[in-house]
């Protein structure tokens, strides 16, 4: 039982799970005042009894948050459908446990809405674990809610560094804009340019790339000759071309959110006739997503960037993957790493109720899954006992065209990368 | 005064008169406490989703202090809102936790931020005002953006973990102690807000919405009422500013965005501009629709939305709140 | 001096497409007097049949563009008559706020539901793809493209409303419809006209636009803001005004994004700020 | 005595138009002067600029003996300069009360006042319901005046003014558009007007004028062509060769004592 969460409420937490048959139908209705006041009694008497939490083979429900709607469905029909395939692979049951997935919609970076969800979720839907989430700011407002919810989270994207210190109970299993960055700074030191221009979005993970990029670029010894923080809503990048082209960078590290301004990012490093004065476009894979290539046409060849997974990834485990993808009814075109990052994702939360046999018991949980390792459609990957994070390869990709579709082509691999930020930090 | 020469004042006062009914004022608060205690014992796990839309309201009833009822044009004032949330969990992030003290500066910075944008958008009328207060969030937005040390920039601004209310109350998992505190924060707004919409100060400002002109001509000024009037609004919206940073424990820039601003004004229009009731109805229709609404089909809500919009404009062009109306009036009167 | 032009280079392309997307939303918002916040969502339409026709069906550019101001006018036509006329003139404009909010997400939400969440490139014949070396710098080809599209649509909006009896009737129903009506001009009809005739500029404008503001459903909430900026600023109802506006917030923009790119909004908004405080009644219109 | 009202040699012109060339006039307290003209003759330009919504180019503005003419136009109306509009201004979604509390509770300075109920300001009240009644609006005190008949929004405008309390009140066509057999309520409420009080009345309705007006100004082109007793003007010859002159066959009779002659305004 943990410290420092609210005493006098935790164990109201597992009651509620125990009396969730009790409980459940005739909600909305009107005469529900009686009800309420039979059912304060019931969780009473409950509370005084059930201390250890019931644990029987019932179902174990996970809450999922994620855009289902909005700029970024794309990324919460990912969620979807990578958890979809991983339970069409490994079925419903984990252990002797049925596991339902709740699916909630939060479209963009809303925290008051998010904490207002997870509450929602942890407390009316009686979920044992909480999963998704795109945004940060979603991330870092359902972190505080853990553990007094005593709910572990499986972060499913959310890429910033800090988020897993923020609650013992968050479990990663996405990337972050670190582990993914310093690599590409390698690479853009091994292939020999030594003058470097940053272009990222004024934002969050647009700073932390920036950093990423920059320290380790300058500690194996390039210059970073510009460093440009593109306001999030920009789409004409006109100016900014120009502006990188008249410093004399012979490469441009880049990093935006996948959507439209990647579009107009890539068309403008063309039209303004970069790429035909010979400088390079390094970017994470952000910039270079799976469905978004097609759009690029002929343009995007050539594009090197550094990402944990491509879905053109040479291994049975993601031709695995992919067929599941296809079984449950998705289309192989919209696989994105957020599919991955569920699918994994799922794996971890799998592997937590078997070691818990379905109770709730959020510090058992954790602890079963820090070292864990397995294959996953990306690659070997494991979650660091430390970080709470996944360590996995990062592979440097190159758009290529195959046939009449283009691919992320990957040309180099470092392997078993851990989150430089949160190693930074300490 | 002095006696205006002529016949005596004799006609009598017709006798079914809306005003002078004393306790007429308690009326909507009380209705709200009801609704509130019995949406408590219902529905208790919901708790979280209620605080939400009580936060909406408040908001949404800032909101109509200046558009409702002085004919301001704005889509920004989710500056107000924000300036109060960030001042909340800058300040509890640097050590202050009491919650009421909390809400209470964010209250002041609500109507820092009030007087700052009224010094701005009340150069202009009409469209260009409209103009002017998008430029003024957007620029607000961006300053909370770069100011990533203070506000925890995009990341949002987290470690927000206020204390006990009156050191006893404790924030719990359920969101009981949040709910219940905005209730009462509800109400008590409500109460101030109704007597303020009824006092002269009130009556003044209703005439600048529908004639500034005419009120010069009656000798009184626009702007320092107007800007008086944003203060008062400045310090409900920062109230709920505050009162979200510390029940949900996180500030992100989505509180001072034009998208915030422009769904509150939505839920006004909704609702009904220029009465508190509308703005409250608004705030809950909207609000809720979308919850249920994305919960149930959380991919194509947002034509829903858009339709319940479209058919609110074409039906009751009042908004929400004159249906409300209408239904009133076809129940007998209460009191004399 | 090199910078400069550069600069200028941009401005003018950026510039441009704004004046063709909010040339017809200003004239709406001059003669109908109806805020129309859902123009973004015509210029979107506009991008996605001309998406459409140049991608998946293969016809080609010009024919694309073509039809993409066709469909979005077809389109549009219908909710003119049954939902915009009865908001023209509303003594609330937050009720059209509100009804043409209600439209955008509608179509938002279609658009989704038809073409999925994902972004949408209208692929360029070779003649106007790719960068185009100037001597003093290398341009891209789409921008010229542009620019010689919004200097013929200026020229043929000024044509057509200066020396047409169409443009006599406008301009004689955008001062005074009553007066107009009395004099037999059938008013109803220009409205229908002028609808379609923006509906079709701002489809026109998001489909050669799609460069330089990329199509995706949310292209209608995430424009909506900087087109109302330029109408107001140029003053509504004004094709001068217009113009002026968006050439001066494309230079403004692309300027501030060139010489502090951090800093780049604020440029922006100060800018409008200051122009609005300077000229509260749109730029071509002076004291009054 | 200071006259209540005094104006100067006031000009004003627009785009090279002179609107107001040279005008003087002085009203005294218990004044009734009436202000005539045809159609563009300044007048409505005049008392625009006597209560300071224009700015005159050239001439001064003095209340009761103080110089005016830098004084904004609220502070004019809260040192007893007061207006009524030709084209009914008011408020359309407040009732009559509503009206008169408004005003009655601007000139006691008491529209600051934000947490009180305006049911608690009992004396306005009573005043209020007062006025009303010795205007005959009792039957209509509690209805918004966008439901009410255009003669008792005329009679809302002057009860506005009488709640003011001025010293000087400048009436702008106070019959403008009302059906002439209510007319005389107009004139029923005009006539009980304060004493002490300085009217300074643009009409057109001749019937009023010659009720009314002890003295009238006759303004064409922006000029004062003629003033003196309503029989003196009436009688003037440059008077009628102006109105025949502006208004050709039109309003022939225009300054004859016969029945209305204000139908040609629009």
């Amino acid at each position: 039982m943990p410290t420092d969460g609210c005493p006098a409420f935790a164990p109201a937490a597992m009651v509620s799970i125990g009396v969730r048959v009790v409980s459940c139908p005739a909600r909305r209705k009107g005469e529900v005042v009686l009800m309420r006041s039979i059912r304060v009694l019931v969780v009473a008497a409950a509370f005084a009894v059930a201390i250890g939490g019931v644990a029987s083979a019932e179902t174990i429900k996970v809450g999922v948050i994620g855009p289902m709607s909005g700029p970024f469905s794309l990324y919460g029909r990912n969620f979807k459908l990578g958890i979809d395939a991983y339970v069409a692979m490994h079925g419903k049951k984990a252990g002797s446990h049925d596991v339902e997935f709740i699916y909630r919609d939060l479209d963009g970076p809303d925290p008051a809405k998010a904490k207002s969800l997870a509450q929602e979720l942890i407390v009316k839907d009686k979920v044992q674990y909480l999963a998704g989430v795109y945004f940060t700011p979603n991330a870092m407002a359902v972190a505080p809610l853990l553990v007094q919810g005593k709910t572990p989270f499986i972060l499913m994207n959310a890429a910033t560094s800090a988020i897993t210190e923020k609650s013992p109970y968050i479990v990663r299993t996405s990337f972050t804009m670190w582990q993914n960055t310093v690599p590409a700074a390698r690479v853009a030191r091994q292939k020999g340019y030594k003058k470097v221009a940053i272009a990222v979005s004024d934002y969050g993970p647009g700073i932390d790339a920036e950093t990423a990029f920059r320290q380790t670029f300058e500690a194996d010894g390039g210059t970073v000759i510009e460093s440009i923080r593109m306001p999030v809503r920009t789409t004409d990048f006109g100016p900014v071309m120009q502006r990188i082209r008249n410093g004399g960078a012979d490469a441009v590290f880049a990093f935006l959110p996948a959507g439209p301004p990647t579009l107009a990012f890539v068309k403008a490093f063309i039209d303004n006739g970069l790429k035909a004065a010979g400088i390079q476009l390094l970017t994470t894979g952000d910039v270079t997503p799976e469905p978004d290539l097609p759009q690029f046409g002929d343009d995007g060849i050539g594009i090197i960037s550094t990402y944990h997974y491509s879905r053109s990834h040479a291994s049975p485990e993601n031709e695995a993957f992919l067929a599941k993808i296809r079984e449950v009814g998705g289309r192989v075109e919209d696989v994105t790493m957020a599919a991955v990052g569920a699918f994994d994702g799922a794996h971890v939360i799998y592997k937590m109720i078997e070691a818990t046999g379905g109770e709730r018991d959020p510090e058992k949980a954790v602890a079963a899954v820090k070292g864990l390792s397995w294959i996953s459609p990306r690659g070997p990957v494991s979650i660091d006992p430390e970080t709470r994070h996944i360590t996995q390869n990062v592979y440097v990709r190159s758009v290529e065209k195959q046939g009449s579709t283009y691919i992320n082509k990957e040309i180099l691999t470092f392997a078993n990368q851990p989150d430089y930020g949160l190693i930074k930090a300490k | 005064m002095a006696p205006i020469p002529g016949r005596p004042a004799a006609s009598p006062r017709p006798g079914c008169r809306s005003r002078g009914v004393p306790g007429r004022e308690l009326v909507a608060p009380t209705v709200v406490a009801i609704l509130g205690a019995l949406a408590y014992l219902a529905f208790p796990d919901d708790l979280a989703f209620f605080t939400r839309i009580i936060v909406a309201a408040l908001f949404v009833m800032s909101l109509d202090l200046v558009v409702g009822y002085c004919g301001v044009a704005t889509l920004g004032h989710a500056v107000l809102y924000g300036a109060g949330a960030y001042a909340a969990g800058i300040l509890c992030v640097d050590g202050l936790t009491d919650p009421l003290l909390l809400i209470a500066a964010g209250s002041v910075a609500g109507v820092v931020a009030g007087l700052v944008t009224a010094l701005v958008i009340l150069r202009a009328h009409g469209l260009p005002q409209l103009v002017l207060s998008i430029a003024v969030v957007q620029l607000a937005y961006e300053a909370a953006n770069k100011a990533r040390d203070i506000t925890g920039g995009s990341d949002g601004l987290s470690g927000i973990s206020p204390g006990p209310v009156f050191g006893l109350f404790e924030f719990d998992l359920w969101g009981r102690t949040a709910y219940v505190l905005a209730l009462v924060l509800l109400i008590a707004t409500l109460v101030v807000l109704r007597r303020v919409v009824r006092s002269p100060f009130g009556l003044l400002c209703r005439g600048i919405k529908q004639d500034p002109d005419r009120i010069r001509a009656i000798g009184g000024t626009i702007y320092g009422n107007l800007v008086k009037m944003y203060a008062l609004s400045g310090a409900v919206a920062g109230l709920a500013g505050g009162l979200t940073a510390v029940t949900t424990g996180v500030v992100g820039l989505d509180s001072v965005s034009f998208e915030w601003s422009a769904e509150a004004l939505v839920m006004l229009v909704l609702g009904g501009a220029g009465t508190l009731y509308g703005a409250l109805v608004g705030a809950v229709v909207f609000t809720g629709f979308e919850h249920y609404v994305a919960a149930v089909d959380p991919y194509h809500w947002l034509f829903v939305v858009g339709a319940l919009l479209i058919g609110v404009v074409l039906a009751l062009p009042a908004g929400l709140g004159s249906l409300a109306a209408w239904l009133r009036r076809l129940l007998p009167q209460g009191a004399p | 001096m090199n910078v400069l032009l550069s600069i200028a280079f941009d401005a003018l392309a950026y510039g441009m497409v704004l004046f063709i997307i909010c040339i017809g939303l200003s004239v709406m918002m001059g003669l109908m007097r109806v805020i129309n916040l859902a123009h973004g969502a015509f210029a979107m339409i506009g991008g996605y049949i001309a998406s459409y026709v140049a991608g998946p069906m293969g016809w080609g550019y010009v024919p694309a563009l073509v039809c993409g101001v066709i469909g979005a006018a077809l389109i549009a036509l219908p909710l003119e008559r049954l939902l915009y006329r009865r908001v023209y003139g509303a003594s609330d404009p937050l009720v059209q706020v509100l009804m043409t909010i209600g439209l955008t997400f509608c179509i938002i939400g279609a658009t989704n539901f038809l073409f999925g969440s994902a972004m949408r490139a209208i692929p360029l014949p070779a003649l106007i793809s790719g960068p185009v070396d100037l001597g003093v710098r290398t341009v891209p080809a789409h921008r010229l493209f542009v620019i010689a599209c919004g200097v013929v649509i200026a020229s043929g909006l000024w044509y057509l409303i200066e020396r047409t009896s169409f443009g006599i009737r406008l301009r004689a129903t955008v001062d005074n419809t009553g007066m107009a009506g009395a004099l037999g001009v059938r008013t109803d009809w220009i409205y229908t006209a002028t609808f379609a005739l923006a509906v079709g500029l701002a489809a026109f404008g998001g489909a050669v636009g799609a460069e330089i503001m990329p199509l995706d459903p949310y292209y209608a909430l995430r424009y909506m803001v900087t087109f109302l900026v330029v109408v107001s600023v140029g003053g509504a109802g004004s094709i001068g005004g217009a113009l002026v506006a968006a050439l001066l917030l494309g230079f403004v923009d692309t300027t501030g994004r060139y010489l502090a790119p951090n800093y780049g909004e604020f440029f922006f908004y100060l800018a409008v700020i200051a122009i609005v405080f300077v000229f509260p009644h749109g730029l071509l219109r002076r004291g009054a | 005595m200071t006259a209540a009202l005094e104006v100067q040699s006031l000009c004003r012109s627009f785009d090279g138009i002179v609107v107001a060339d040279n005008i003087s006039l002085s009203l005294a307290a218990g004044d009734r002067v009436a202000l005539i003209g045809p159609n563009g003759a300044g007048k409505t330009t005049f008392v625009n600029l006597v209560t300071g919504t224009l700015k005159p180019d050239a001439g001064r503005i003095l209340l009761a003996g103080v110089d005016v003419t830098a004084v904004s136009d609220v502070e004019r109306v809260r040192r007893g300069l007061v207006r009524t509009f030709q084209i009914t201004r008011l408020f359309p979604d407040m009732t009559v009360h509503e009206h008169l509390m408004l005003a009655l509770l601007q000139r006691a300075e008491k529209t600051g006042r934000l947490f009180a109920s305006l049911d608690s300001f009992k004396d306005a009240g009573a005043e209020a319901d007062d006025l009303i009644a010795q205007l005959g609006l009792a039957p209509v005190a509690d209805v918004k005046v966008r439901a009410l008949a255009y003669g008792h929004q005329r009679l809302v405008e002057i009860a506005i003014a009488v709640a003011l309390k001025p010293k000087v009140l400048l009436l702008d066509e106070p019959a403008a558009g009302i059906p002439h057999d209510e007319v005389l309520r107009i004139i029923e409420a005009l006539e009980r007007l304060p004493a002490d009080l300085a009217i300074l009345m643009i009409e057109h309705d001749m019937d009023l004028v010659f009720r009314f007006a002890e003295r009238v100004i006759v303004l064409a082109a922006g000029k004062i062509v003629c003033q003196g007793t309503p029989e003196e003007v009436g009688r003037d010859p440059a008077v009628r060769a102006v109105y025949l002159g502006s208004y050709a066959s039109r309003d022939r009779d225009a300054l004859g004592p016969g029945p209305t002659v204000g139908r040609g305004r629009a």
